[in-house]
């Protein structure tokens, strides 16, 4: 089933490609998980309340414009 | 607009009239889905292509709008990595069309390759020591980090922001924003060069194969400097486009002068070093495997192809772009970016199709490609997907952040 | 990626004699039927058509009464030094055999990119740009041994690999666990009338072939890519190997210079 | 903290029963009734390998053997069972099924074949036997000492058939789990080859089996 059992030998490029491959997944899936969590707490506490209509968030102004 | 309630209600069209410009494009979708559908259903043979010409023009136009699409990860590394402020009013529209540029690319390459439900063995079976296994991974991974990029606009969306969880997710992938920007550049960094690359290893198509820097094909290096340079020009078109058609002020207009000198120095830089490359290759590396430079142009690829690349939409666009007075006019500045961006998709173009087109058996003549219509449906229907993405991104989304301002 | 090893105890090649070649097509057709190839109702046009093994006709340019015609068969070239087709395939779906030399496409693997074709420089691989089919009858004269491809995937000679396993069932059965000369011949060869094809192991001084790839005779497609075929040709006129290192701007000249030393 | 509506908390839980029946029932599917997903075919007549080897006394040979060219017979053919039943031996129910069925009306069994191979495969008798001098019941299991044919399995989807040998043994439950190797010898898919193959210290080329 593994793509590595049939006629396969690790080598440097393997090593390299892959290595720089998960690096980047790593910090993607890191990002977001940090993120996702981040929100979660964010929308339970009171500072992210469901009201906020009329709430003002201490958030610069410039910093999302951006986005 | 951090919170709703400074976000300004901003001014759009009728819906009616929404829908009128959306038709005439979902009209072109339609047609490039049944084209598609043919090409799935039936088979390749639909298409233009033949064992000579293996890459037609879906290849060239992939390549085309990924080039096109660097937009997108230039100025998120200008903005969040070198803090380019005065990209701040388009970063959103950048990435969009970025976005748009390789979902429409991905699903081109889909129907590109002829068991498209195998498409998955280039991962699973991964041959790490192909250029094209790289654009692949790269080029996944990139999409699905534009994807996080889109998000935050997303849940900028007035509706969306009512629901906490999406906005608090959209506010806090956006302060980490700095992360996938760099991931970002380091991922397009890689994909470019290696389409670059894909073609520069060929060594057995002299049109196309390139030593240089050590043993590394320069047209890796070519093409993520050709693909800098031309993404920024998009943008602007973009953005010119956007406006002319909603006719409402959207950045300011020195920035899209700002925009277009920097894609201009990229360009010069660019035709320097291409200059060089092509230098090199005609008088040292094409001989050395038995070809004369006159070799390759031969009709109807001629040498118009080197002379447009070079000259008319490399050259011209460049110095029109770098005459302050010429880029602040709008007729000159829309030139310019035009040409460039015309001067990437000829250069993509006569990668695939030229490189193909050369004999390299000696008793093999020159042949000629001519795509079907279902081919150039389907290439009609990437381009009517990125305009109904990107119209609906402007109605429904803060693409500019400056538009309430500007038109106040 | 394979790599040109000295060591290397086995490299099946082939010596193709264009002196002899008449260019009658048997090699191509023997082909064919053997390796289950698929064609069309319509086979005219050739830049889509299936064709292991193709037969090309070269001129040298002179007028009547010079002119002279040489055939070229082709197969696949067996590249040994970094085989062009196998280190681009984005799925490892071709794959460089070690111990024997034969580059071998794994059909069921392949996702049909055809990045593989645009890098092969000897238009040896094919396409199948529709699903293959064949006439009722024909199907069933199919050959077992070789499993016939499906649309959408690239395929290319193998020099007949399934017979090779094949020759290596009859000599376990014969008691051996090494093949002997005239085991293993590809179908073109076997089929060659004139005998200008001959095949073996160019690294073992028994078969033909290593003698014959040292003869002054001897060249190869395109060598100056330097991607070490394994298949080599011979020919006695220097206007045929000018052709076929790409030096067609010489193919005339050669010729004459030629005709004048034999006439002089 | 925030109020949830009463209507998102109704579709929440019913997303939540959804994906955890999806997960019970899965669990359960994968490990207590696996054989859901394969139907079994009986083999058209009833043969009796004991029967032939012990009691006939037959060799394995006379209907199982190689041809000159290293390559194997695999099932026999109608020809060679009508060499010995081109009339009625004995009285058995099977027997006279295969006579007046087959032998007479010069039928050929349609046989399960149990390690029918995709056509891309090319599986070399000659290798694993003469060569690498593997037993038969390496990859066939017991099948010489079978009194009834084994019943053939095939999963539904794939259409791979599932080697059970001890008919006896429970095919149901978790007994494949517990001990697959006791009584089950799988697929014969590619997996297999490979790991023995690898376990051996043999080439896993693609094209040492594909052809």
């Amino acid at each position: 089933m593994w793509p590595t059992i049939f006629e396969f030998s690790w080598d440097t490029g393997h090593m390299i490609f892959f290595g720089v491959f998960y690096a980047v997944v790593i910090i993607i899936a890191t990002s977001l998980v940090y993120a996702f969590a981040k929100s979660i707490v964010d929308t339970f506490s009171n500072n992210g309340s469901f009201d906020d209509r009329h709430a003002h968030k201490p958030m610069d102004k410039n910093e999302t414009l951006g986005g | 607009m951090s919170s709703q309630t400074d976000m300004p209600t901003l001014q759009r069209c009728s819906a009616p009239k929404f829908l009128l410009w959306l038709s005439f494009w979902v009209l072109l979708l339609l047609w490039g889905a049944y084209g598609a559908f043919l090409c799935l259903y039936k088979g390749l043979n639909q298409t233009g292509m033949n064992n000579y010409f293996v890459f037609g023009v879906w290849i060239t136009v992939d390549l085309a709008i990924i080039a096109l699409g660097a937009g997108a990860f230039f100025s998120g590394f200008l903005f969040y990595v070198l803090r380019f402020n005065f990209l701040k009013e388009l970063i959103g529209a950048a990435v969009v069309v970025g976005f748009i540029c390789y979902s429409g690319a991905i699903g081109m390459l889909t129907i590109d390759i002829g068991q498209p439900l195998r498409g998955y063995f280039s991962f699973w079976h991964a041959n790490v020591h192909s250029m094209l296994t790289e654009v692949i991974f790269c080029i996944t991974l990139y999409l699905f980090v534009l994807t996080i990029e889109f998000v935050p606009l997303i849940t900028e969306n007035r509706r969306i922001r009512e629901m906490p969880f999406l906005r608090h997710l959209g506010e806090n992938l956006h302060g980490i924003m700095v992360v996938f920007a760099l991931v970002g550049t380091f991922l397009s960094f890689f994909h470019q060069g290696s389409l670059g690359g894909m073609f520069g290893t060929l060594f057995a198509r002299p049109f196309s194969y390139r030593t240089g820097v050590a043993i590394w094909p320069w047209t890796f290096f070519l093409f993520i400097l050709s693909a800098i340079a031309a993404g920024p020009a998009l943008t602007t078109l973009v953005v010119w486009a956007t406006q002319k058609i909603t006719r409402r002020r959207l950045v300011n207009r020195p920035t899209l002068s700002r925009l277009a000198k920097l894609s201009a120095i990229l360009l010069v830089i660019y035709l320097v070093l291409k200059a060089a490359d092509t230098i090199y290759w005609a008088n040292f590396t094409a001989p050395e495997m038995g070809f004369r430079f006159t070799d390759f142009y031969k009709s109807p690829y001629g040498m118009w192809l080197l002379f447009g690349e070079f000259y008319l939409f490399g050259l011209v666009p460049a110095i029109i772009l770098l005459i302050p007075r010429a880029r602040d006019n709008d007729f000159w500045l829309v030139i310019g970016c035009l040409f460039t961006c015309m001067g990437i998709v000829l250069n993509r173009f006569s990668f695939t199709i030229q490189t193909l087109a050369v004999p390299v058996m000696p008793f093999e003549k020159f042949v000629v490609y001519s795509p079907t219509w279902q081919e150039w449906s389907i290439v009609a229907a990437v381009i009517s997907y990125g305009v109904i993405l990107f119209s609906l991104a402007y109605r429904y989304l803060h693409l500019f952040p400056r538009e309430a301002e500007l038109n106040g | 990626m394979s790599t040109e090893s000295p060591q290397q105890s086995v490299r099946y090649g082939m010596v193709i004699d264009l002196d002899k070649c008449t260019g009658c097509g048997n090699c191509a057709v023997a082909c064919h039927m053997e390796n289950n190839v698929p064609f069309r109702t319509d086979e005219s046009d050739k830049s889509r058509n299936m064709a292991w093994l193709r037969i090309y006709k070269v001129k040298n340019g002179a007028e009547y009464p010079h002119a002279r015609v040489a055939y070229i068969p082709r197969p696949c070239m067996q590249c040994d030094r970094h085989t062009p087709c196998v280190s681009v395939c984005p799925a490892s779906a071709t794959n460089y055999d070690k111990s024997t030399g034969l580059v071998d496409q794994i059909n069921t693997r392949c996702i049909g990119c055809r990045y593989c074709m645009a890098a092969c420089p000897y238009m040896v691989r094919c396409f199948n740009w529709w699903d293959p089919a064949w006439p009722a009858d024909a199907e069933k004269y199919l050959n077992p041994d070789v499993a016939p491809r499906m649309r959408g995937v690239v395929e290319k000679c193998t020099f007949c690999s399934h017979r090779y396993i094949q020759a290596k069932n009859r000599a376990r059965q014969e008691g051996r666990n090494y093949l002997e000369k005239g085991d293993y011949i590809p179908a073109c060869v076997e089929a060659c009338p004139v005998e200008a094809m001959h095949f073996g192991d160019l690294n073992d001084p028994e078969y033909e072939v290593a003698h014959l790839i040292k003869s002054p005779r001897a060249f190869r497609l395109l060598e100056r890519l330097h991607t070490e075929p394994k298949v080599y040709y011979l020919s006695s006129h220097e206007w045929v190997r000018r052709w076929a290192d790409n030096d067609a701007v010489n193919t005339q000249s050669a010729y004459s210079q030629q005709r004048q030393g034999v006439e002089s | 903290m925030r109020v949830i509506s009463q209507k998102r908390m109704n579709s929440a839980i019913m997303v939540a029963i959804f994906l955890a029946g999806f997960v019970v029932f899965h669990f359960i599917g994968r490990y207590f009734v696996p054989m859901l997903a394969y139907t079994r075919h009986e083999q058209p007549v009833d043969f009796s390998h004991v029967f032939h080897g012990n009691d006939v006394d037959m060799s394995c040979e006379t209907c199982h053997f190689f041809y000159e060219d290293g390559s194997w017979s695999g099932i026999p053919t109608l020809d060679v069972c009508m060499n010995c039943h081109s009339e009625q031996l004995g009285e058995s129910e099977a027997e006279k099924v295969f006579v007046t069925e087959y032998v007479q009306k010069n039928r050929e069994v349609q046989w399960e074949l149990y390690f029918r191979q995709p056509q891309c495969v090319s599986f070399s008798h000659s290798s694993h036997v003469k060569e690498a001098k593997l037993a038969c019941e390496t990859c066939h299991g017991p099948q010489g000492l079978s009194r009834h044919p084994t019943k053939y399995i095939v999963n539904r989807i794939t259409k791979y058939s599932y080697v059970v040998y001890d008919s006896a043994s429970s095919t149901i439950g978790s007994a494949l789990v517990r001990s697959p190797e006791e009584n089950v010898w799988g697929t014969m898919g590619m997996d297999e080859c490979a790991k023995c193959h690898r376990a051996r210290g043999v080439s896993t080329a693609c094209f040492i089996c594909h052809k």
